[in-house]
């Protein structure tokens, strides 16, 4: 396998063909954020907070699906890149019932954490305030709605590793949401194997173990990620 | 100043699925001998999804719960996939509607001559709004992005038959028409 | 030199980030040695909002009439406006009642469904101030100067906050001690 | 079927053909204005003058000038097809315009010496004389639903060219040489994507028709689907054979019921005559069509999201790269291009690459097809050489704005811009129109008038983004919602100055971060009416309510 030659924020980089630019910082401790990329299942390009800016190019690249290409020379943390990535994460605090104060996530979550990384001390999108439910009748889990970011990571965890195909979006645009079954209570499809991934996938505190409270969220994303080696290399460390 | 939040997205019930009481007796349905034609003749490959939902949404009139679960359960499609799909397009519907449709369209050029004054006087004279039915289950009052009739806009579409150049009161006389059938 | 003139002025909130500037402690004092408090719920007993204030930190959402009104009156008469906590900054657990839609949904739904005696709106106007169709967040009325969230915000970030500005100074609002909601 | 049986069913077809013809249009503009009842009272009358030997009613497709439907037209048959014969006096009189059923009738009583009240239409009116027809050639001279016809004149006979005299290797530089870029709105070189296409290792791979035209105010697929099916069937086969592939697919909106039934039609033909499907023209060669039918979703017009839709998804986008062309339908290479530009296919294959790069611009060759509609005298379709400038389309051809001036010609549809007046004469070509902010989108050009707000433009534009945004990515789902509520805000007279500088940034946040071209385009149409009609948002802005003491940090 050949490898290729590029740079990332002046840092040489040398990393094998088929690599994604994500790959090659996170090799070389180059932290770019994501949302959706989850490490274990494919990758949708979705939440456009990996963006990175490309010499000779006008065109922002998605580090999570771009592959790296010989004599790149990128750029993770120009001024632009950090403006639209406030303003996504702006928007999507906007956009849903974010809540941190009484969240089970709260203290470990991904969006929190990333209003923190891109700086967001407050939102210059009005809130929308959407009427969103939770769904309880799981006997196990939860999910609320209000605190979803759309990132389709439980979609796809539910579909590429566990293979029951629970969840799947339904309706467009604005009004997307998290389906369980034919727009079931999640407690009465009968796919779910209750395993729990969609859980350890969640970025925020949208799908949570029941009976744990605000702040009291914990997800053991290794087990994802475990799993997915023993699957696909029939190794088994952990 | 702080105003009313216009147009927060809706987020629709969930609905726990029918019981099967109605299954046998919707297996002998003609209707869904027709979805099985289908089906069979796209040898049941997943991506006759589209197709069969148009299928179904035409002998049906809208994609109830069974029709969702029996096609799902053809193809061999999760549910949720099955859902996601037939909410993804306008065109689908997953509510009954009315005896009649009116689609109003609001393309550019329809946008331009006036169609949203034609949409408004429907929606006064329905009492509903665009993508329901009014009360007395006779109209379902749609809107379209264009229906491809911009040189004789605005263009409405009574029952599947497009009218050009069509004015707010000529609307209503046939809206009325409708409403005055038994 | 004349000392800074400081305020703080409580909307609609649970009055815990007053709680957390009290938890400053010992170093209250040092503050109160370098500014003239002329407004505040918990260390002044003024109770018109004074002209020509320096600095002032507002707690809380703005939900109502009363609220508005104040706020107003605050910026008019404020060079710093700081946004002192989640309420003030996002709305926060206050503007969960958005989600119902309008006031009166919210008042129907706290005074006349939930209710277990005699059910009734209230209405004293003069009394009673009236609410505003939605809470939000102080940004969303009128331009502030430094965001500081946090419910509450820890003393140590509220000192971190004031300090600089006692030194004529703007401080830094960044990473996890500074900014993290929650 | 061999080229000498071909030629034989054109042969027939002239034979059987009157020596006059009197077209009826029927395509769905028409047929709104009561073409259909025209069509059979013109055959009525023709039973009942006796002229049944001579005269033929034909139902053809669109004639282009929908505004003032029903349009009839009388000419002399293929038969008689010559330019000798064209020019005679004969045809260029007898075109009729917004014919009423109950003057049918006396249209036939003319040709037989009579008067006919029917009001009659002018052909060397601009809106006809400026045309240039090169894909709309055929269109409202021959019946759709009858092969014979299209054989008639020609049709299929480039087909034959291209697998019986030409390499695939020559149809791809044939293309290429052509300057021909795709008619969808982004100007991609057609060729360019032939050659990828064409390079990829051989094996399975697909042709796709993209006529998901979403584009609110544009309807010239709809039109050359419904008026010549087979220019766009024999140019798929054409690219079919060209690329490699031997299954194609047309993408066509369930909103066009007539050109799905027209198309339904056009493949059964042409698999009955040989020309599509199994050892075509009895070569070894094969290819299948099939009709994939949309459920109305706009962003289905994006080529990935049309791929996932063809599979049976939800039709979201993906990121590019991977191409389509190179892993596309089923992960395998596809070719996708739009109605528009297969209809030039035939043509450029018949006629010659160097007949069709003399048409047009250095830049953008050929013709382009435009929906002009809105606030303007003669609407319809016109198909205009590339180069020609807005001006003339919009003053000369359209006859200009009733009652009043031009103040915008919006083009690219919600993709697009709006042009303010002092650009008109700017000439129509891919890249003169990115300039100046717009884009030559799929087709639609709506004229607006002084009496048109601009800003509700933009407020009309962005609200069909956030309805058809698909909801993947976050720019385009949220960020649409944000913009269109900050332009109500302007509408109500709300907005601030700072709500001025928020719409400026987050239409450029949107433009560049959003995962397809629905969401990069969606703020165009704010873009370009802030640059050429800033005035208009100024004057909606709302003057503070409070007085801000100057801001200071204390001292």
């Amino acid at each position: 396998m050949s490898v290729k030659t590029l740079e990332i924020d002046g840092k040489a980089i040398a990393i094998e063909e088929g690599a994604t630019i994500l790959q090659a910082a996170k090799e070389n401790g180059i932290s770019i954020p994501t949302l959706c990329h989850l490490d274990g299942v494919s990758d949708v390009g979705a939440c456009r907070l990996c963006l990175v800016e490309m010499e000779g190019s006008n065109k922002l690249l998605p580090a999570c699906v771009t592959e790296v290409a010989e004599g790149m020379i990128l750029h993770t943390k120009t001024p632009k890149l950090q403006n639209y990535q406030r303003m996504t994460v702006e928007l999507l605090f906007a956009e849903g019932n974010h809540v941190c104060a009484v969240c089970v996530a709260n203290g470990n979550c991904e969006l929190q954490d990333m209003a923190i990384t891109v700086g967001m001390d407050h939102s210059r999108f009005p809130y929308r305030f959407p009427d969103r439910p939770v769904d309880v009748s799981h006997e196990q889990f939860g999910i609320d709605h209000n605190r979803c970011i759309l990132c389709t990571r439980c979609v796809r965890v539910c579909d590429e590793i566990e293979g029951a195909h629970v969840w799947d979006i339904a309706q467009r645009g604005e009004h997307c949401f998290i389906v369980s079954g034919l727009h079931q209570p999640w407690g009465e499809v009968d796919a779910c194997t209750s395993c729990g991934k969609c859980v350890d996938a969640c970025p925020t505190g949208a799908i949570f173990r029941k009976g744990s409270t605000t702040g009291e969220k914990e997800r053991d994303r290794a087990k994802l990620e475990f799993l997915v080696t023993a699957r696909e290399k029939r190794q088994w460390t952990r | 100043m702080p105003t009313l939040n216009p147009q927060s997205p809706s987020h629709p019930d969930l609905k726990s699925p029918q019981s099967s009481k109605a299954k046998d007796q919707a297996l002998s349905d003609r209707r869904f001998k027709t979805l099985d034609m289908t089906m069979k003749r796209n040898q049941f490959k997943h991506d006759a999804l589209i197709e069969v939902l148009h299928k179904a949404q035409e002998s049906f009139g809208y994609l109830e719960e069974e029709v969702l679960i029996y096609i799902a359960r053809g193809l061999k499609l999760p549910l949720s996939r099955v859902y996601g799909v037939a909410t993804f397009y306008h065109l689908f519907s997953l509510k009954p509607s009315g005896a009649h449709t009116c689609i109003v369209c609001l393309g550019t050029a329809c946008y331009v001559k006036g169609s949203s004054k034609v949409l408004q006087a429907l929606e006064q004279e329905l009492g509903t709004s665009v993508g329901n039915t009014s009360a007395d289950g006779k109209v379902s009052l749609l809107s379209a992005r264009c229906i491809g009739a911009c040189g004789i806009a605005p263009a409405v579409v009574f029952d599947g038959v497009v009218a050009g150049k069509i004015e707010p009161e000529e609307t209503l006389k046939r809206i009325q028409a409708w409403e005055a059938e038994d | 030199m004349d000392k800074i003139r400081f305020a703080t002025v409580w909307l609609a909130g649970c009055s815990g980030c007053h709680m957390s500037f009290l938890d400053l402690d010992e170093w209250l004092i040092d503050l109160a040695q370098q500014v003239d408090v002329v407004f505040s719920p918990v260390g002044s007993d003024i109770k018109d909002y004074p002209e020509n204030v320096d600095v002032c930190l507002v707690e809380g959402g703005v939900a109502n009439e009363d609220n508005l009104e104040l706020l107003l009156k605050v910026r008019k008469h404020t060079k710093t406006l700081i946004s002192f906590g989640d309420c003030a900054v996002t709305a926060n657990v206050p503007a969960m009642r958005n989600m119902l839609g309008g006031a009166e949904e919210v008042l129907k739904r706290s005074y006349l469904e939930l209710a277990e005696y005699t059910p009734q709106l209230p209405h004293e106007p003069g009394i009673v101030p009236e609410l505003l169709e939605q809470v939000v967040p102080v940004h969303q009325v009128v331009p502030v100067e430094i965001y500081m969230p946090g419910c509450p915000p820890p003393a140590d970030r509220i000192r971190a906050t004031l300090e600089p500005l006692l030194r004529g100074e703007m401080p830094v609002m960044e990473g996890r001690d500074m900014i993290k909601f929650g | 079927m061999d080229l000498a049986n071909l030629i034989d069913v054109a042969t027939a077809e002239q034979m059987r053909q009157k020596p006059l013809r009197v077209n009826c249009c029927t395509s769905t503009g028409c047929r709104a204005a009561r073409s259909l009842e025209v069509m059979q009272n013109l055959e009525a009358a023709v039973e009942a003058e006796g002229l049944t030997d001579r005269v033929e009613v034909v139902g053809v497709g669109c004639m282009g000038f929908c505004g003032l439907g029903p349009l009839v037209q009388v000419e002399p048959s293929a038969t008689l097809y010559d330019e000798s014969h064209r020019s005679t006096a004969l045809v260029e009189d007898l075109f009729y315009e917004g014919v009423k059923p109950a003057e049918a009738t006396s249209i036939i009583g003319a040709l037989n010496g009579g008067v006919t009240t029917a009001l009659k239409g002018d052909l060397q009116h601009p809106f006809f004389a400026r045309q240039k027809k090169v894909v709309r050639e055929y269109s409202g001279r021959i019946d759709p639903e009858r092969i014979e016809e299209y054989i008639a004149v020609g049709g299929y006979r480039a087909l034959y060219k291209a697998l019986f005299e030409m390499t695939p290797e020559e149809v791809v530089a044939e293309i290429t040489k052509s300057g021909l870029r795709g008619r969808g709105g982004g100007g991609y070189p057609t060729g360019l994507k032939w050659a990828t296409v064409a390079k990829m290792p051989a094996g399975q791979k697909y042709v796709i028709c993209n006529g998901d035209e979403g584009d609110p105010g544009a309807f010239m697929d709809r039109s050359v689907l419904e008026s010549d099916p087979h220019l766009i069937l024999e140019g798929m086969a054409i690219a079919g054979y060209a690329v490699g592939a031997n299954h194609g697919f047309i993408y066509v909106r369930a909103e066009y019921p007539l050109a799905i039934q027209r198309l339904q039609k056009a493949i059964q033909q042409a698999k009955k005559y040989g020309l599509l499907g199994t050892q075509i023209f009895d070569s070894h060669w094969d290819f299948k069509i099939d009709i994939r039918i949309g459920a109305g979703a706009f962003v289905c017009g994006e080529e990935t999201a049309l791929i996932q839709s063809v599979e049976g998804g939800r039709g979201n986008p993906r990121p590019r790269p991977p191409y389509p062309a190179q892993s596309g339908l089923w992960q395998c290479p596809t070719l996708i291009n739009n109605v528009e530009t297969f209809g030039n296919i035939t043509p450029i294959v018949r006629n010659g690459s160097d007949w069709y790069a003399g048409i047009g611009t250095e830049k953008s060759k050929g013709t382009k097809i435009f929906a002009l509609t809105g606030k303007i005298r003669n609407n319809g379709l016109i198909e205009v050489p590339m180069g020609i400038t807005l001006r003339e389309i919009v003053e000369e051809m359209g006859g200009g704005v009733p009652d009043g001036t031009v103040k915008a010609v919006q083009t690219g549809g919600p993709s697009g811009g709006c042009i303010p007046a002092t650009l008109l004469d700017t000439p129509v070509a891919y890249d003169s129109l990115v300039e100046i902010g717009s884009m030559m989108g799929s087709g639609g050009m709506v004229v607006m008038d002084e009496s048109t707000s601009m800003v509700e433009v933009a407020h009309f534009y962005m609200e069909f983004c956030r309805e058809e945004s698909c909801g993947k990515c976050i720019p385009c789902r949220a960020g649409t919602v944000q913009l269109h509520e900050l332009l109500t805000r302007f509408l109500k007279k709300q907005a601030t100055k700072a709500d001025l500088e928020k719409l400026e940034s987050l239409c450029q946040m949107v433009k560049e971060t959003s995962l397809c071209g629905l969401g990069m385009s969606a703020p165009n149409p704010v873009l370009s009416t802030l640059r050429y009609f800033h005035e208009e948002y100024e004057a909606l802005l709302q003057a503070p309510i409070y007085a801000v003491p100057a801001y200071a940090v204390p001292d």
